[in-house]
Formats: structure tokens, sequence, C-alpha cells
């Protein structure tokens, strides 16, 4: 007896909304129904879920539906699991609609039950159990009580390999990651689980394939348990096979880029051990070369064909190029303060040109070189319905690269230090480093700015300026006893002559006034008597560096190095000429590269020539102190002046600097993230000498020898704050000449080791 | 049984949790706020408040500059109620949310032109508007959420402009014209419109496509007759 | 409109100056247009020839396949083929390159 | 639960007193070796006529007078053993763990032959008609021709992912071999050319993980009257009939210990270390002796009637075979008897987990 419903009405809805009940509801108004819509719609509100009883009735042509509402979930606990996360048990939870505020569902539980006991199974944990209950609340809700035991995951007694002739049992076992338990070990790696097993089979075969073994073959792998459950066996069977040699190897395909290109991207050497790993790196090179051509999705297959006569194995690589790959736009995202120009000019890959593996690797090692960024990522994403064109996306997270700070600061020797700086690698964002000091106390009054550009023209030629207002009168601040004003400015430039290499000059020009005190050390004396006591100076500064390293904040890889040549123009009072080298290396230690090791040195030598007869004693190379060689206070290391009445021995400085500093970088323990943290123990070593010293000064013509050097060791801590970054450094001297003053913390600000 | 039991917090009824949420509302108190209305939703998923506490929610943290938070409350909101009546409430936050967040700390207080930036929040701040437009013409957040397009929209298209003088001047002429192209397709009658034409006939010029350009010349003249010329810094 | 030469300083004052090659546009072989065919669908083509980058709001009618490199030192090198279709098909085409009807594949482009 | 969550460890059954109506005299003992290790090994000795033979677990073969316990002759291998002791044809044959098989000859200990097996054998080597049978753990039985040591046939069984530690030494006949897999099958296989016969579940693998599906047979089998009788891991213990290993009736049990039988009955320790006996004509269980819950109870062995199982505490429980009453309890010393002991002619002879093999005279008192 089928109707016309004219009426739909609804009883029992507690919780859900009207909205979502009708959506799965299949009769509307004005539909025509029978016994069978009747009974299909009843089946499609049971099959939602939601309702523990539907019940339809028919009063004259108004539809009755009458829903009890399954109760929902307003409160999960989880007890007793240590090995697996709550977060990841709630997500998998959330997965099969066990959430709060969701409508509980009986099967889901048991699923979940049977899901988290497969994982403690792959644990190891094969005591583990699960109860599970449920308890009503009011107003038709219920809490989900989840009970777990993981039980004790099953030791690995014993790993065995039958069948090794040419590798012994300890070789392959060491590969396992699999460990029988030693007795200090409190850790879980004596744990068994199925993929740890899995792993260490792979990276057995990857052994033997590497080492020649082309026809190894894992025969079959056995874990057995014992009955009570705690201790696990592992037996793998293998057959070795022969020894195999390479053959010769060609290429086949449409290669799309010349051959000897091609092949001279294969490590192969015929003659030599077969090795998979070998084969596999060249198929990847072969496929990297052609993504440097525009082939991104180049697909190189490598095909071994064993000759058993002679134990040989010939490759033959089958080289599919596909599109040639072109990029349509790059978009850089996370700069929200630099500039789009300041990234994008470091781009070696173009836009509207075709993609080059090569070009957009270079341009992520150009900005992470640039030190505004503490991570650089890129990926790459087909443009809809265009199959030839990419679109790259930079994304980079953003590192202050400078100090923003002013310090207030009383010191024994130049008492109230009253001072604001501000030096941006990056000045808003605009690329630019600009530099703004200004510091007022006893002994010093200064005034200096810096400015550079690195991109005044589009390749990348630098231009900067510089500008710089000193007053000291330095008779306690641990130098001798004068007083010396200066200023003066220097336009610079700078460019690259290859990815790597930068030449650099610099034309100055300055004003220094000299007056001595009365305790004044007889060098300086005599230099007035030669020299006068004002000068003006036209330094000229020619420069190479050039910068291999992976990363400018914190690298942890390559080198880098700097020469440059000071010599005074042609029209300065006093003629002398200082050369300076600094060069460092980083070399990981381990391939996550959080164990570096860092060797650094910073050599100078100056001279006077003309008629100046020495080196200005303003102008010596210094040593000792934070950034030169750490545990010594600043610029006391070197010779000292005899004859002071004050007694005070004041050092001079030096013509010849040599410091040099070993340093091991070893990550913080405990510490999760180390991105923006670097702790590392270093042993410096550094000093000056003086080459003509006046001779009756015992003090001061010391030979330049190992022993006459001073050293020290010590911790650093360089920590790149949202201001900036912060280095600290505690250092104990190891080895003390006759004057040297120890300063056991230093710290600076805008530095990083 | 754990050591530190967590006492089960006596279930304070719908209501009085939502008259003290909206009480925290009126009085500006948004900590309180979001307090209560967090607890209204976990323990009532369901109950009468509970889509009005959601939108009330979103409101609270964006007012508590919590971006993040609110641009999730605003996902779930929409997720969970695809037909709500005032469903563009919830779009309209969403995209004020991140055109707030487009202007960063940083760039409130000091001179940076922000449209040389990472212009992502203010890409999604648009698409939030223009599906509130679309879907709600008559909505009484149309209007502003008009005002903000246009000021968006020129952000976006002046963007596309400083990308395409780098190219200009990096000499890569076809990506310096696909940057004009992408404005006049996508973002036309802006301020940049005419920069955009500008670039096109330099770049197609350049390149010795001299039909194109005056195509683009032509266009130019027709609808910027006073354009005072493209300058290149 | 004010010429863009004339703001981009020469090398001249910096002795070299480490410059970056600048490609743009599509590579054109001579391969490739050998075998373009009159009549052929705008599918074939793209097919054949790779899609075209600059492509222009105004101009619909065409496709201009441009290729040009500039080298850090050294000349720079342009190619250029317009294609033109009428309601999708291929129907005249002008620039650097020909067909050669019975060119053997190796032909290098000129 | 306490603060550090104490996995529950089931605590081993109390042992209370009983009367007891027999006591063991020792005869003699000795020390084999360094004992078992820690490997869980079931290093069985082995009887011939005169002689018992024994191994540690580093190797070290010993021969010993049955009666006196002086030592005959005593080969050092030092090879890690996996295997328990084989004797047959005038061989002694143990197994190591990196597949070699070494049979010394019983009369002085001095080397007959070497071959290699391609996985480990946890089962003694069985010897008949001139073949020495191994199985592997990899599921494959090889014989060996016990005077050459020359490969005579492989067969190869599917083996599950996980197995239960242990695998049953096959059962010989004049022509046939019986064998229990860890699959739960038994299979029957022609002694000469190692061709199957017949294949016959014994329990057949129910539940979802990995763990509720180990049936494995670790016990050795038994033979009486045309049938064989085997227990498995989780399952049955059935009794299948020799000629065409058709199944005449099996009742539920988990073991993996081998079984013990006298004319009626069958004898057998489940899991839990719950002896219990079967009917051997329709497998009914007759009785159950459950005092030794948890004590990791031994394979049981037959001594003059009564039924002799070794416990973890080193004590040896004699039970009375009609209803599994205590009837005689002995304790050495308090190396664990975790490896079956052997019972002959009044003689019980033990080898403990620390190497002590000793024998022991039945006494009515």
């Amino acid at each position: 007896d089928s109707f016309v419903v004219e009426d739909i009405r609804f009883d029992g809805l507690q919780r859900m909304q009207l909205g979502r009940v009708l959506s799965i509801f299949p009769i509307q108004e004005g539909d025509q129904v029978d016994e069978f819509s009747l009974a299909k719609a009843t089946r499609a509100l049971f099959s939602s879920g939601y309702f523990n009883d539907v019940q339809l009735a028919r009063d004259g042509n108004l539809l009755i539906v009458r829903l009890t509402e399954r109760p929902a979930i307003s409160r999960i606990t989880i007890e007793g699991n240590k090995e697996v996360k709550t977060e990841g048990l709630k997500e998998g939870l959330a997965g099969l609609g066990l959430v709060e505020g969701e409508v509980f569902q009986r099967a889901a539980l048991d699923k979940i039950r049977l899901e988290l006991l497969q994982v403690y199974a792959a644990q190891g944990r094969y005591g583990a159990q699960i109860e599970t209950s449920v308890e009503p609340l009011p107003e038709n809700r219920l809490g989900l009580n989840i009970n777990i035991k993981e039980g004790k995951a099953a030791a690995v007694q014993h790993i065995n390999v039958v069948g090794n002739e040419v590798f012994s049992d300890e070789e392959l076992i060491d590969l396992f990651s699999l460990k029988t338990p030693g007795f200090w070990d409190f850790f879980s790696e004596g744990r068994y689980s199925r993929e740890k097993l899995s792993g260490d089979l792979e990276r057995l075969r990857s052994y033997y394939l590497d080492k020649g073994y082309i026809n190894f073959k894992i025969d079959s792998t056995q874990v057995s348990l014992t009955p009570d459950r705690k201790h696990v066996f592992v037996t793998v069977n293998i057959t070795e096979g022969d020894l195999y040699f390479f053959g010769d190897y060609d290429l086949a395909g449409k290669l799309e880029v010349a051959e000897d290109q091609l092949l001279s991207q294969v490590a192969i050497t015929p003659g030599e051990t077969f090795s998979r790993d070998l084969m596999v790196r060249s198929a990847d090179k072969i496929s990297r070369r052609l993504g440097d051509d525009g082939f991104l999705l180049a697909n190189v297959k490598p095909v071994p064909t064993i000759d058993e006569q002679n134990k040989t194995v010939s490759v033959r690589f089958y080289v599919e190029p596909g599109n040639r790959m072109y990029v349509r736009r790059i978009n850089f995202v996370g700069n929200t303060s630099t500039a789009d120009e300041v990234l994008r000019r470091e781009m070696r890959q173009m836009e509207a040109a075709w993609a080059s593996t090569n070009a957009m690797e270079k341009s992520k090692d150009r900005l992470e070189r640039l030190g505004f960024f503490s991570e650089v990522n890129v990926e790459t994403t087909t443009v809809p319905g265009v199959p030839d064109q990419i679109d790259l996306e930079y994304s980079v997270v953003e590192q202050l690269s400078g100090s923003l700070s002013a310090s207030i600061g009383v010191s024994q020797s130049s008492g109230l230090i009253l001072g604001a700086s501000v030096s941006q690698k990056n000045f808003l964002g605009s690329g630019n480093f600009v530099s703004f000091n200004v510091t007022r106390s006893d002994n010093t009054r200064e005034l200096s700015f810096s400015y550079e550009n690195p991109y005044y023209t589009v390749d990348g030629v630098s231009r900067g300026f510089s500008a710089y207002y000193r007053e000291e009168d330095l008779d306690d601040d641990d130098l001798s006893d004068y007083n010396l004003d200066s200023y003066g400015g220097a336009m610079s430039f700078g460019y690259p002559i290859d990815e790597h290499q930068r030449l650099g000059l610099s034309i100055g020009a300055e004003q220094l006034n000299l007056k001595l005190g009365s305790d004044v050390p007889n060098e300086l004396n005599l230099f007035v008597q030669d020299e006068g006591d004002s000068f003006t100076q036209l330094p000229v500064v020619g420069s190479w560096s050039s910068n291999h390293l992976n990363r400018g904040l914190l690298p942890t890889e390559g080198y880098s190095q700097r020469v440059s040549l000071e010599v005074a123009g042609p029209g300065s009072d006093l003629n002398f000429y200082k050369l300076r080298y600094f060069g460092q290396l980083y070399y990981p230690l381990s391939d996550d590269q959080r164990w570096v090791v860092r060797g650094k040195t910073n050599l100078g030598y100056g001279d006077a020539f003309g008629d100046t007869t020495k080196l200005p004693f303003f102008k010596t190379f210094r040593a000792g102190g934070f950034e030169s060689v750490r545990g010594f206070k600043n610029n006391t290391l070197g010779p000292r002046d005899a004859r002071t009445t004050s007694g005070t021995l004041d050092p001079l400085g030096g013509n010849v600097l040599i410091t040099g500093s070993a340093e091991l970088i070893f990550p913080v323990p405990f510490i999760k993230d180390q991105s923006n943290m670097r702790t590392l123990l270093f042993w410096d070593v550094g000093g000056v000498f003086d080459r003509n010293c006046l001779t009756d000064n015992p003090a001061c013509d010391l030979d330049m020898s190992f022993s006459n050097l001073s050293s020290s060791v010590g911790v650093g801590l360089s920590w790149l704050t949202f201001i900036g970054p912060m280095s600290f450094s505690l250092g104990v001297p190891v080895k003390e000449q006759e004057h040297d003053e120890d300063e056991f913390f230093q710290f600076s600000l805008g530095k990083t080791f | 049984c754990s050591i530190f039991g967590e006492q089960a917090e006596p279930d304070i009824p719908e209501p009085q949790l939502w008259k003290e949420a909206s009480q925290a509302l009126t009085d500006l108190n948004y900590e309180i706020a979001i307090e209560k209305l967090e607890k209204l939703e976990s323990r009532y998923p369901f109950g009468r408040y509970s889509e009005q506490a959601q939108l009330e929610l979103i409101w609270a943290y964006h007012k508590h500059n919590k971006a993040g938070a609110a641009i999730a409350a605003a996902d779930r909101f929409i997720r969970l109620h695809p037909q709500h009546e005032n469903l563009d409430y919830a779009y309209y936050l969403r995209g004020l949310t991140r055109y707030v967040e487009d202007q960063s700390v940083l760039n409130r207080f000091l001179p940076t032109d922000t449209s040389q930036r990472d212009p992502g929040a203010a890409r999604d701040s648009f698409e939030d508007f223009s599906t509130l437009l679309n879907r709600w013409p008559n909505s009484q957040y149309a209007p502003d959420a008009r005002k903000r397009m246009i000021y968006l929209r020129n952000q976006l298209a002046s963007y596309e402009i400083h990308v395409a003088r780098y190219y200009i001047k990096r000499g890569a002429y076809v990506a310096a014209t696909n940057r004009g192209r992408y404005v006049i397709e996508n973002f036309p009658q802006t301020l940049s419109t005419a920069d955009a034409l500008a670039i096109m006939v330099a770049g197609y010029n350049q390149l010795g496509l001299t039909e194109l350009a005056d195509n683009a010349q032509s266009v130019l003249d027709q609808n910027f007759p006073d354009y005072p010329g493209l300058e290149l810094e | 409109c004010s010429s863009i030469e004339s703001y981009i300083p020469e090398g001249g004052f910096f002795p070299g100056v480490h410059k970056i090659d600048v490609q743009q546009g599509n590579l054109i072989t001579q391969e490739m247009v050998n075998k373009l065919k009159p009549g052929m669908t705008r599918s074939q083509v793209r097919y054949i020839m790779g899609s075209p980058i600059v492509t222009d709001t105004f101009t619909q009618n065409r496709w201009d396949y441009f290729y040009s490199l500039k080298p850090g030192y050294g000349e720079l090198e342009q190619k250029r083929l317009t294609l033109y279709f009428e309601d999708d098909k291929l129907v005249q085409m002008d620039g650097d390159y020909r067909p050669q009807p019975q060119a053997d594949t190796t032909a290098e482009p000129q | 639960c306490g603060l550090w969550s104490s996995e529950e460890e089931i605590e081993p059954a109390e042992l209370e007193s009983i009367v007891s109506e027999y006591q063991f005299k020792k005869l003699w003992s000795t020390q084999v070796g360094s004992g078992l290790g820690e490997k869980y090994h079931q290093l069985q000795p082995a009887l011939l006529s005169s002689r018992i033979f024994a191994v540690d677990h580093e190797g070290t073969v010993v021969a010993v007078e049955r009666d006196s316990g002086k030592l005959v002759w005593k080969q050092e291998l030092e090879l890690p053993i996996s295997g328990g002791v084989g004797i047959g044809n005038g061989r002694v044959l143990v197994s190591a763990y990196d597949g070699q098989l070494v049979a010394l000859s019983a009369l002085d200990g001095s080397e007959a032959w070497r071959a290699q097996l391609n996985s480990e054998a946890t089962a003694p080597v069985q010897v008949s008609a001139g073949l020495a049978l191994v199985q592997t753990i990899d599921g494959q039985v090889t014989a060996f021709d016990s005077q050459s040591g020359a490969l005579r046939w492989s067969y190869s069984a599917q083996e599950p992912l996980l197995t239960l530690r242990g695998d049953s030494a096959p059962l010989l006949t004049a022509n046939r071999a019986y064998v229990g897999f860890s699959s739960g099958k038994l299979a029957a296989l022609d002694l000469a050319t190692g061709e199957l016969v017949w294949e016959s579940l014994v329990t057949l693998p129910e539940g979802r993980t990995e763990l509720e599906r180990i049936v494995d047979i670790d016990g050795s089998l038994l033979r009486d009257q045309g049938l064989i009788f085997a227990g498995s891991y989780q399952g049955r213990i059935s009794a299948i009939s020799e000629s065409e290993g058709r199944r005449l009736w099996s009742s539920p049990l988990s073991t993996f210990r081998s079984l013990a039988q006298n004319g009626l009955n069958l004898f057998a320790v489940d899991a839990e270390g719950t002896v219990v006996a079967f009917s051997k004509r329709n497998g009914d269980e007759l009785w159950k002796q459950e005092a030794l819950y948890f004590r990791q109870v031994s394979s049981p062995t037959i001594l003059d009637g009564l039924v002799a199982v070794g416990d973890y505490e080193g004590y040896i429980h004699l039970l009375d075979p009609i209803d599994g009453r205590f009837v005689g309890r002995h304790r050495a010393d308090s190396s664990a008897l975790l490896s079956p002991p052997l019972g002959v002619e009044g003689v019980l002879y033990t080898l403990s987990d620390d190497g002590t093999l000793s024998a022991l005279q039945l006494q009515k008192n």
C-alpha cells in the first residue's frame, strides 16, 4: 500500500542535527513510497552507524521516523602505553572514527585492539595484552578506556648466519642492527623487531652485492621464539655464490645528450670487482647529467648480464630521457621580511628556461651560503595540464643574521661603557649589509658606520662605504699610554670571478693624530722622533677570497679562505704594508654532520718600506681575545715594552701574527632541535712577534718558535637567538708566555663560531 | 590509577558554560572565553550551542592574535558544517586572520614593502574572500571583503611586477614578459596593469617579436593613454 | 620606451666578473621542425615541439617558439619559429627554420 | 599497577610434601664439559648397548660406561653445538651452529666424516638402515650415508614465518621416516628415496596474529601398533595411522615436549607444566597432574612403569601411571633438569643444565 509522503517528522533526535540526518535519509516530501522504499530508507539510516534503532510509522500521509541515537564518545583515556605514544594512538583511533564527539562504533574498537597487537608483535612484544572497556556517561554519552600492558619485548638471544665462507660470522653479524643484548644493555637495542630484521637482511644482501657476489642469495630466514616468549632466535641461511668482475658497459635508448658526456659519468672500470652500489650510483649520475640539460624525469635503468664462464658482469644502461622540462615560475615561501629580489638574484635557474638540476642545487647552496636563512628547501611541482613545465618553490626559514644591541657596561679598565650597535647582514630584508656603532667610555669615544650592497650590479659586483671617527686615550687599557685620535672612510668594491671566488678592492683615507703620555715605553718615543705625530694615510686593500662552505650560518662542511694585502697608498705619510691570510676547514666526522672537526688559522705579516722605519705601533697585529686566541685577554699576547716607570709591561703587538685553532663540534646531548645551536671543544694557539725589535729589549725579540706561542683549551657555545647570534667561551690557558693575562669567560654578540 | 590522578572536573552544565563564555566575550576577556569555549566544544560536541561556540572560538582566537588556532578552528567549522547558515562568517574570519598575518610583526613597524615579500598569506586571504563573495554575494561581510580584496589584488600584482623588473635587469626577457602576462590574465584593472603591459612591450622588443610588442603597445595606449612610461631603476 | 641597454653597466671596470649564462625559451632542433606537417593540430605540434614558453594573451592564433642563450662571455645566440593556426590546424610558419623534407635526422641546427 | 609496571611474572607452583613410595640411589655422576649453555639447548644424552654418549654446548663429546660411569673416550670438537647426540650404526653424530654435521666412531670417538648442512639443526640426528637423517630448522630433512657421510637425498617442507624454538627429531622405521614439522604437519617419507608417502595435518593454525598461529610439532613422535602419536603447540595430540596417514583421534593439548607411552596410555607435559595422560585407543584424557604448574617440566619418560619428569629446580618427580598421583621425588642438586631424562632397566640417566650426567637407581622403600 504505497502513498505520497506529504511531511516527515523525526522523533528521538538528541544530539544529531536535522541537516546531517536529512542528508542520509533517502526520502523527501512528495515522494511516492512503498514497503520496499521504506525498508531501503531504514537500512540507509542503520548503515550510517549513528542509530541503535530505526522505526518508520505512518500517520495518514505523515511519515514518522523514530530514532534512538547511538551514544557519542565524550572522553577517551589510554593507560599503560610507553612504546607507542598517545598521540599516535589517538590518530589511529581518529582514523577509525573513534574520536571525542563522534558516535561510538563497537566494530572500530575491536579493530583498534587487533591493530595495536600487531604493532606490538612487530616490535617483538609478544606478551602485550590490551583490554578495552566502555563506561556510560549521562546524556547518552560514554567514556572509552583502553588499558595496555605492553609486556617486555623479546630479547634477541642468538643471531646465526649459516653458509658463509668468504666473510666471517662476526663481520656479517656486525651489519645487523639486531644485537644480542650485552650485560650493559640498558637501552632496547637488544630487542627484536621485524622491521629491524628486514632492514638487516637488506644490508646483508647489499654487503655481498657490493663486493662482487652478484649471485648471492638468502635461501631462508627463521625466527623462532622460546615458549616463555622472552627470547628470539634468528637464523639466516645463505648461498654466497662466486666472485664476479665488471665486464664492459654501454648505453642504450634516446640519449638527448652527447654519448661521451654520459659515458664519462660511469664510475665502472672493467676488470674491477662487481659492485651493485657502483652500478646504481653510475645510473644516478647519468640521470643527474641528463637533469642538468632539462631532462628532470629521466629514468636510467642499469641491466647487468652475467657471463658465468669468465665470471664477468657487463652492464647496459637503458636511458629514457622523458620530456625536456622547462621552469615556468619560481616562487619563494617564508621570506616574510627578506625582499624577493634578494633571493631571486641568487638563482642560477631562470624562469622560462629549461630546468637544470645543477642550477637548481647551486641556487639552493647560494641561498644557504647567504647566512640569512636557517633552513632552505626546494620542491618542484608539475604545471597542471602542461606535461613539460614545472614550478619551483624554495621555502626558507628566516634567521636574523646580525645583531641589534644596546649595551651599558662597566669594566675596570674603561669605566662606564655606553654603546649602541646595529649590525645587519640583511638590513630590513634588503640584502644590504649595514652596521652602525656608537660607543662612549672613559678611554674611547667611537662612531663608526659601514654599508655594503652586495648586488650593486646584477652580476653581483658589490659596492660599500665605511666611515669612522675615534678618540682613544689608552693608558690602562693594557696598551701603552698614549692618545690617538683618528677619523677616516673607505670605498670598496668586490666581484665574483666564479661560483666560489671573489676579488675585492678598497681605497680609503684616514687622518691619525698621536699625543704621547708621560709614562710611555721607549719604542713609542723613538717612533714619534722618527715619524712625527700626525699622519694622513691612503690605505689600499686588495683581497681574494674563496668560499666553499655548505652554509652561511653554522657551516658543517667545506672550506673558505681569504688573502688580503693592505698597502699605504701613494701620498701616505707612513709607508707600510700588511699581508693577511685567513683559512678554515670543516670536516664532518659523522654522516649526519653533528660531529665536525674544524681547523682555522690567521696569519699576518707587516713591515714598513720607503722612509718609514718600522710598522707603526698602533697598526701592529694583536693577538688574544675572543676572536683570536680564546682564554687570553684582548690584544695582550706578544712582545711587551721593558721599561715603563709604572712597572706594568705594556703589550706592543708585532708585525708577525700566527694564530690557529682546532675545534671539535659535537651535538648537545638531550637537546632535540640543534639547528640553531652549536657546542664545541677548542684548542687555540697563537701569538705575535716583532722581527725588528729594538735590540736592547729582551721581552721583544723572541724567536718565532712554537714554544713561544700561547695556547689554551676550552668549550664554546654559539646560539642563534631571535635577536641575533650570541657566542660564549670558557677558556683555560695551557701554555702561557711570561706576561700573558688570561680571561676565563668571554662572549660576543653578532658572531658565531 | 596514575599517581597524580587528574580529578574528573565537575561536569558544568552546558547552558552555564555558554553563559560564562559569552560574558567573557562581551567584556573582551578572550583568554577566559577561549578556555570556556574549548571546554564547551569538547564536553558537549553536539550540544545546542556547539556550532555557535565554534564560531565564537574562531573570533576569540583571532582577537587573541592566535592566527594558527583561528585558521584551524575555521577549517574545522567549514568541514563539520558544510551547509551552516552563517558559514560566510567563518570564511570571512579565516580571510581576515590571514590578511592580518600577511602584515608580520616586523613589517608593521619598519618601512618594508610587503608587496615584495612572500605573497602566500595574501593569496590565501584573497581566496577566502573571493569564495565568500561568489557564494554569499549579499552577505553582511561582502562589502568589507570586497574592499580588502582590491588591496590584496594590488599587492599580488605589484609583487609580480617587482619580479618582472628583476628579470628585465637580468636580461631574462621571456621570464619578464610571462610575469607581465600573468598580471594581465589574473589581476586585470589593478594599478600595476599598465606597468605589466609596458614590461611586455619592452620584453617583446628585446626578443625581436615586434608584432607581439605592437599588440601590447596598442592595448596599453587604449587603456592607459597618459601612462608615464616604465621607469626601470 | 626607454632602451634597456643603457643602464646596465658593462663589466668594463670589473675585469673577469663572473657572469652567468642566461637561457630563455624552448630549445628547437632541425629534427623537430622536419616532423612538422601543415594541417597538424595544436596537440600534435605540442607533442613534437614541446609546449611553447612564449604564449601571448592578445594573439591566440600563433605559437612563438623562441630560443635564446646569452653566455656570460660570448655571442648571444637567438632562434625563432612562429607557427600560425586556423581553427586548430597548422597553416603557416616562419622564422629561422624550414622543414627539410628529405633531410636525415642527424642534421645539426644551423 | 605499581610505579614500575612489573610484568606479573607467573609464579611457579610450590611443591607440597608427598608420601613417597619410591626413592633413588645415585649410582654415579660425571661432568660433561661445560653444560648446556643458555641457548635453550635440549642436548639429551643417548644410550647404545653398554655406553651412554653426551655432549655439551661447546663440542665436548663423551662416552661413559653405563653401569659405572667410567669415561671411555672424550672428543673436544670446539664447535658451538646446536643439536643433541644421535647414535646408530657405530656412529655418534652431533651438529653445530655453522651447519657442520660431525660423525664420530662410537668405539673410540675418532672422527669418521663431516658434512655441511644448509641450516641449523636443533634436533638430534636419527640413524636407521645405514642412513643418518637430520631435520634442520628451515624445514629440510637431509639423509646421509651413516658410514661415508655421502649425501643421499633431501626433502624440504614450507615453514611458517614465526615458529617455536626447537624441532622434533624424525622417527625412523625400517623403510619409513616420520617427521613432525613446525607447520603442524606430520609427513611420512620413504627412507630409501626421501619421496613423500603421505602428509597429515596434526593441528590447523587458527587466530589472526602470528603468535596465535604457532602450531609447531617440537617433541619427538611415538609409534605403537601401526599408529603414530604426535603432539603440537597450541593445538592437539593426534593418533595417525602409519600406513596412509589417516587421523584416528585427536584431543586438545598444547605441548612442545616429547611424549612417553606405556602399554595403554600416552603421557605428555603441556605448555604450562601440567602432566596429562591420554588413552591410546581413543585419546580420552585419563588424568591431569597440575601440581608442577610453570616449573618448566621436562619431557616425561617411563621408568619401571612409573612416569618420571625433571623440573627447573633439579627435582625428579615420579608419578603413578594410573592416576598421576606423586609416588616419589628426588633432588640431586639445584641445576635444572630441562633436557629429557632417559629411563632404562630401573636406572634413570639425567643430564642437568650445568653438565652433570648422573645415573639414579630406582628403589621401592
